[in-house]
């Protein structure tokens, strides 16, 4: 059981993180209180957890992701929420998703990476549609002649897909390409 | 915010039909495994030459270790030439692809000398190791296409806060920041052949004194403030005059009223 | 002691007073099922009164405005939520910043003159915020189909960063564009 003064640090981070419309990371949670009452991350994370336990019976449930923690509803129940939604969810075009894929399993990668991959060139719109969403963004330049730009993903693309840390990425399919034969090849 | 297809180098095809100089195209290549009705879509379908292969040898059940090289190159070939007979632009990198597996199927039937052939890669290794490379991230991308995604799967519970305007801080920004935005799309939109930004050595000054001798040349009192736009002077010139129109406005030579918002806005010389 | 369908109803209204951004109506909260099981006016109320009772306890409250039912913070609550807002450093997004350089410099322009610079759909949030933040208004409206809005910058704008007309705009001297010649280039 917690204590009363528990009680209300789980009551103020329950509050915020109904208010605040996006995720909040422990240290954020913190700052709700005034230095001379503000509880240490434990004491947080232990409001987290009785959040976590209280809420496992319900429709909505206290999720962690990239960037933090976040009240959302549980998948089960989308259809109706999404009835709500006016607008059908975005479909994304398998260029995008393709583009998306190289660079979050070979960050940091270059156009000119994404390009030899797929074998056609990057549209500039795909790339600029995934820098607007926050998904993707330039973390440096390649020290190779004409300095190309390195795309890495961001914690924004992390929370949108419910992911903690990029190892939370469904596994890349292996490569097999080692066990071709390497006896020549037969005239056909 | 919404994302519009943006697969821009689809080009859009225009034939309902696949016709051959006007007449439908009777005989489709006999070895072609893509449904015709496919062939007006072709380019949106595919998202290029690796994925048009992959489509061929996925298609026959055929082993992606083990192509047979001849017979996917003259599919794909063919491909291209109905493609290049119905007169769709076709995307350089197919054309690319072609040269490139004429070169291996070349490379296949010559004969070989012995002492070479150890030391000599088979020609496919290359086009096997990019299809298998482009296959994974296929499939990746199939992957996160699946994954629980707010606004689809998942929606964020919120509660209202009911509080009096939260006076929340508005963002600073650094004027360089706005000229650094604008050259930055500058550049970008070079790119865009059909989009030009021209400058044009235009005189506010003297757009300026047009303006008032339009203004007292003509007996009305209030002129629209449209009529001082001629759009054919481009948009070079409209900033021109809306720049002379804002200069005299500040000298408080003009007035531009507008009786209420989104309505037509009138222009008015200051007679003192 | 409500049923399993009772349940049901109970956690579907749940989830859409928490995922709708506005007060939902009996009504509309009718209108999330699907005509075949639609619960009745009374079954919604049952579920409403539940969860108002359920939630009696907890720092968040299910209360009834004029349009419907919305979950809001307790307001003993709002001064530590409150704060949430107060430190957060805000920044505005490229594509914002963009398309204010584009009307500062272009204007007036249209929607669709700032999508054809820019190569991607313009944001109806990024246009309301800078209207809102009063750098941005209409001024007109182009006489061509569809009578698209014109935007230009405001006298807000100028104040703001200090300039006395647009033509004090910092001169875009480092890039110069070649001029659409369309006459043959003259000897010098």
């Amino acid at each position: 059981m917690l204590n009363n003064i528990d009680m209300e640090i789980k009551n103020i981070v329950e509050v915020s993180l109904f208010a605040a419309n996006e995720a909040l990371s422990v240290m954020e949670l913190q700052g709700l209180f005034l230095l001379e009452d503000r509880p240490d991350k434990y004491r947080v994370r232990e409001a987290l957890n009785a959040l976590q336990e209280e809420y496992s019976q319900k429709p909505i449930e206290l999720v962690e992701t990239a960037s933090g923690y976040r009240f959302q509803v549980r998948s089960e129940y989308s259809p109706w929420v999404t009835r709500l939604w006016e607008e059908k969810p975005v479909k994304y075009s398998r260029a995008l998703l393709e583009t998306l894929a190289i660079v979050a399993y070979q960050q940091p990668a270059t156009r000119g990476d994404i390009e030899s991959i797929r074998g056609v060139a990057v549209s500039t719109n795909i790339i600029r549609a995934l820098e607007e969403r926050e998904w993707v963004r330039v973390i440096g330049h390649k020290d190779v002649p004409g300095r190309p730009a390195l795309y890495a993903t961001t914690k924004v693309f992390l929370d949108y897909f419910n992911l903690q840390t990029l190892g939370d990425l469904p596994p890349l399919a292996s490569l097999r390409y080692q066990q071709c034969n390497t006896e020549p090849p037969q005239p056909q | 915010m919404e994302i519009k297809n943006t697969s821009d180098n689809a080009v859009p095809i225009q034939h309902p039909l696949v016709l051959v100089d006007g007449q439908p195209l009777q005989e489709l290549p006999e070895n072609l495994y893509i449904p015709p009705d496919a062939l007006e879509v072709f380019l949106e379908t595919f998202e290029g030459p690796l994925d048009l292969l992959l489509y061929l040898i996925r298609h026959q059940n055929l082993d992606i270790l083990d192509i047979p090289v001849l017979k996917i190159t003259e599919q794909y070939i063919e491909y291209i030439e109905l493609m290049e007979n119905i007169r769709m632009e076709l995307a350089a990198e197919y054309l690319v692809m072609a040269a490139m597996l004429a070169e291996i199927k070349s490379k296949m039937l010559l004969p070989r000398q012995d002492e070479e052939s150890s030391e000599e890669e088979d020609p496919r290794l290359e086009l096997i190791r990019r299809l298998q490379e482009y296959e994974r991230f296929k499939r990746a991308a199939d992957d996160i296409d699946a994954l629980p995604r707010l606004y689809r799967d998942n929606y964020l519970a919120t509660a209202e806060l009911l509080v009096d305007k939260i006076e929340k801080p508005l963002p600073d920004v650094e004027l360089d920041a706005i000229v650094s935005a604008f050259q930055e799309v500058l550049k970008r939109a070079e790119n865009f052949s059909h989009h030009q930004i021209q400058r044009e050595p235009l005189s506010v000054t003297e757009r300026m004194s047009r303006i008032l001798q339009k203004l007292t040349d003509d007996s009305k009192e209030f002129l629209a403030f449209h009529s001082f736009f001629t759009p054919e002077e481009g948009k070079s010139g409209v900033v021109v005059t809306f720049l002379a129109i804002l200069e005299l406005c500040k000298a408080g030579l003009i007035e531009v009223v507008q009786g209420e918002p989104s309505s037509e806005i009138w222009v008015k010389p200051i007679v003192e």
